[in-house]
């Protein structure tokens, strides 16, 4: 840029350290009279462009990034986190039985499913919401994604093994029953554990 | 109750001898490094003499250096003793240098809260908006562990079915033969009991339900005649006649 | 000015935003790669002159006012606590002599560092303790931080005023801890005033 003369830099100065937008009348009390509404101009149409910019609300100026790099002001930074066992157990039902609702999962585990579980199979972008259940209420359905199958290696939900193969794999051997106290029909809230 | 000198002393501020020493030198107006060290020797004990005629309390370590710097002063004046070590030119040397060093460091301190201090002279933006990092989880799970995850759930939905094993229980129509046949053995009032089979505590309690029930359908089918005299007094049976 | 490319924009825009100075490495990992170095050199060369001003400091970059017109800025700001003599002559022992412990400060200054110095020196940000020396006793030891050359307008180390001559003039060779007998080594302590 060129060089801006003094009560350009004073204005430029005065707005980047301001700690509020500040009207012309304010500008002027500083910089001590000139031309403040060109000085204004100029910054104007010096940082059109740039990644910051001058910009007007009501009458007050002030300076803010460019909004169109809003975007690069946060950075995302992925974690690896295992599921919870709350979360494998939904992620199954729903697996297994979809397209069903809340209501009906936890009628299958036996257990209440705490807020953040469906939340978090949905971040993880293996379950969707798939339309509503046309009985009264219109409950939620839930059902899985092709994510899911990509995840998890299935061609299809058909290549999940069914109750025979479970059985024959020793996998339906009620050796780790269920949670303490939570007995099928008398729900128990599930611990929260799956949910920060 | 401070004496005015002493007043005046404390707000000189000295920190130490070495300041004290300091400030006498840079009042010889020269270069530290032209300064003479037996004239600043000098001072310093004049400066502590008039103190002490003022009754000035001085610190320990004031006097251990006045202390010190006469017996600079003496070796500096006396002829070089070459037994004497170290060499008092040395000694004044390395003085001079440690009154340099401060000085140098007094000034450095000078010059830096001078520069254009940010927060004072220069300032950063008034209302930065602030970087955010943002921490999104990768959800990780094995297809085992759904899997097995089902495998508990329908293991733990699984129907039920109850197969009792080896109960003993006397049918209604084994009760209606064995009593119809022992009727006819019998001539007067006999009690229910009478009628039961031996056996477990199991199998007579299933065979008393069963046999009274065929007692009544004996009644009723008017084979049999029924009397009790009051409720849960014993039951008699007899055949109808 | 000519509009900036799409880096120098976004490195313009996150130093803008940033409420501290940013490393290069940082600002890399917000704009996900590209000449992070290169849009700098642009961005200095294109605020030369004008009211604000890119500024390295060690191996962060940040924007400030420029220094003349500290002037226009100064109205209505709280001074900064003035910072006791001892306080100013122990940073600048440490910043022209780190790494360095306390008794190598108390050996030039001549005389015992009063409990709160150095707390006022790490408190404001300036003084951090930076390991131990490896002698008898393993004194710790301190040395300067990022923030003091950010106050102090110091692109790095090698900017510290008269640098060169001191250590020229041997002022800033290691300190010699037993000094001529003991005579002074009977420290005075220091006054705790805070003013200078």
């Amino acid at each position: 840029m060129t060089p801006p003369d003094d009560i350009v830099r004073a204005v430029e100065a005065l707005l980047f350290a301001s700690a509020e937008p500040l009207s012309v009348d304010s500008l002027r009390a500083y910089v001590g009279g000139g031309d403040v509404r060109a000085a204004l101009e100029r910054l104007e149409a010096d940082y059109a462009g740039r990644g910051v910019a001058l910009v007007r609300r009501g009458d007050r100026w002030h300076f803010q990034t460019a909004p169109d790099l809003a975007h690069l002001l946060r950075r995302d930074r992925e974690e690896p986190r295992r599921l919870s066992r709350a979360g494998v157990e939904t992620l199954a039902i729903i697996a297994y039985h979809e397209p069903v609702t809340r209501a009906e999962i936890e009628a299958i585990r036996g257990v209440q499913i705490s807020k953040g579980t469906l939340d978090v199979l949905m971040e993880a972008g293996w379950v969707r919401p798939a339309g509503r259940r046309e009985v009264p209420g219109r409950p939620l359905l839930y059902a899985t994604t092709p994510a899911f199958l990509a995840h998890f290696g299935l061609a299809s939900r058909r290549d999940l093994p069914g109750l025979d193969d479970l059985r024959a794999a020793g996998l339906l051997d009620p050796v780790d029953l269920m949670p303490e106290g939570a007995h099928v029909g008398a729900f128990a809230v599930e611990k929260d554990d799956d949910s920060d | 109750m401070a004496e005015p000198e002493q007043l005046t002393l404390d707000l000189d501020g000295w920190e130490g001898p070495l300041d004290l020493l300091l400030s006498l030198a840079r009042a010889q107006k020269v270069d530290l490094r032209a300064i003479s060290i037996l004239a600043l020797v000098e001072q310093y004990l004049r400066f502590v003499d008039r103190a002490k005629v003022l009754r000035l309390e001085l610190a320990a370590d004031y006097l251990v250096m006045a202390a010190w710097l006469a017996y600079l002063k003496s070796a500096l004046l006396l002829p070089r003793d070459p037994e004497v070590e170290p060499d008092p030119e040395e000694l004044a040397l390395r003085l001079q240098l440690r009154l340099e060093r401060l000085n140098a460091m007094r000034e450095a301190g000078a010059r830096l809260m001078a520069r254009d201090r940010l927060g004072r002279d220069v300032f950063p933006r008034g209302r930065a908006e602030g970087l955010r990092t943002i921490r999104r989880a990768r959800w990780q799970a094995e297809l085992y562990d759904v899997i097995a995850a089902y495998g508990r759930i329908s293991a733990r939905n699984r129907p039920v079915m109850h197969v009792v094993a080896d109960r003993e229980v006397m049918t209604l129509e084994t009760a209606l033969a064995r009593i119809g046949a022992l009727l006819g053995t019998r001539l007067d009032w006999t009690t229910l009991e009478s009628f039961l089979p031996d056996g477990s505590d199991r199998l007579r309690k299933s065979a008393l339900a069963s046999s009274f029930l065929a007692a009544l359908e004996l009644a009723k089918q008017g084979r049999a005649e029924l009397r009790q005299a009051a409720p849960f007094a014993p039951l008699y049976l007899r055949a109808a006649s």
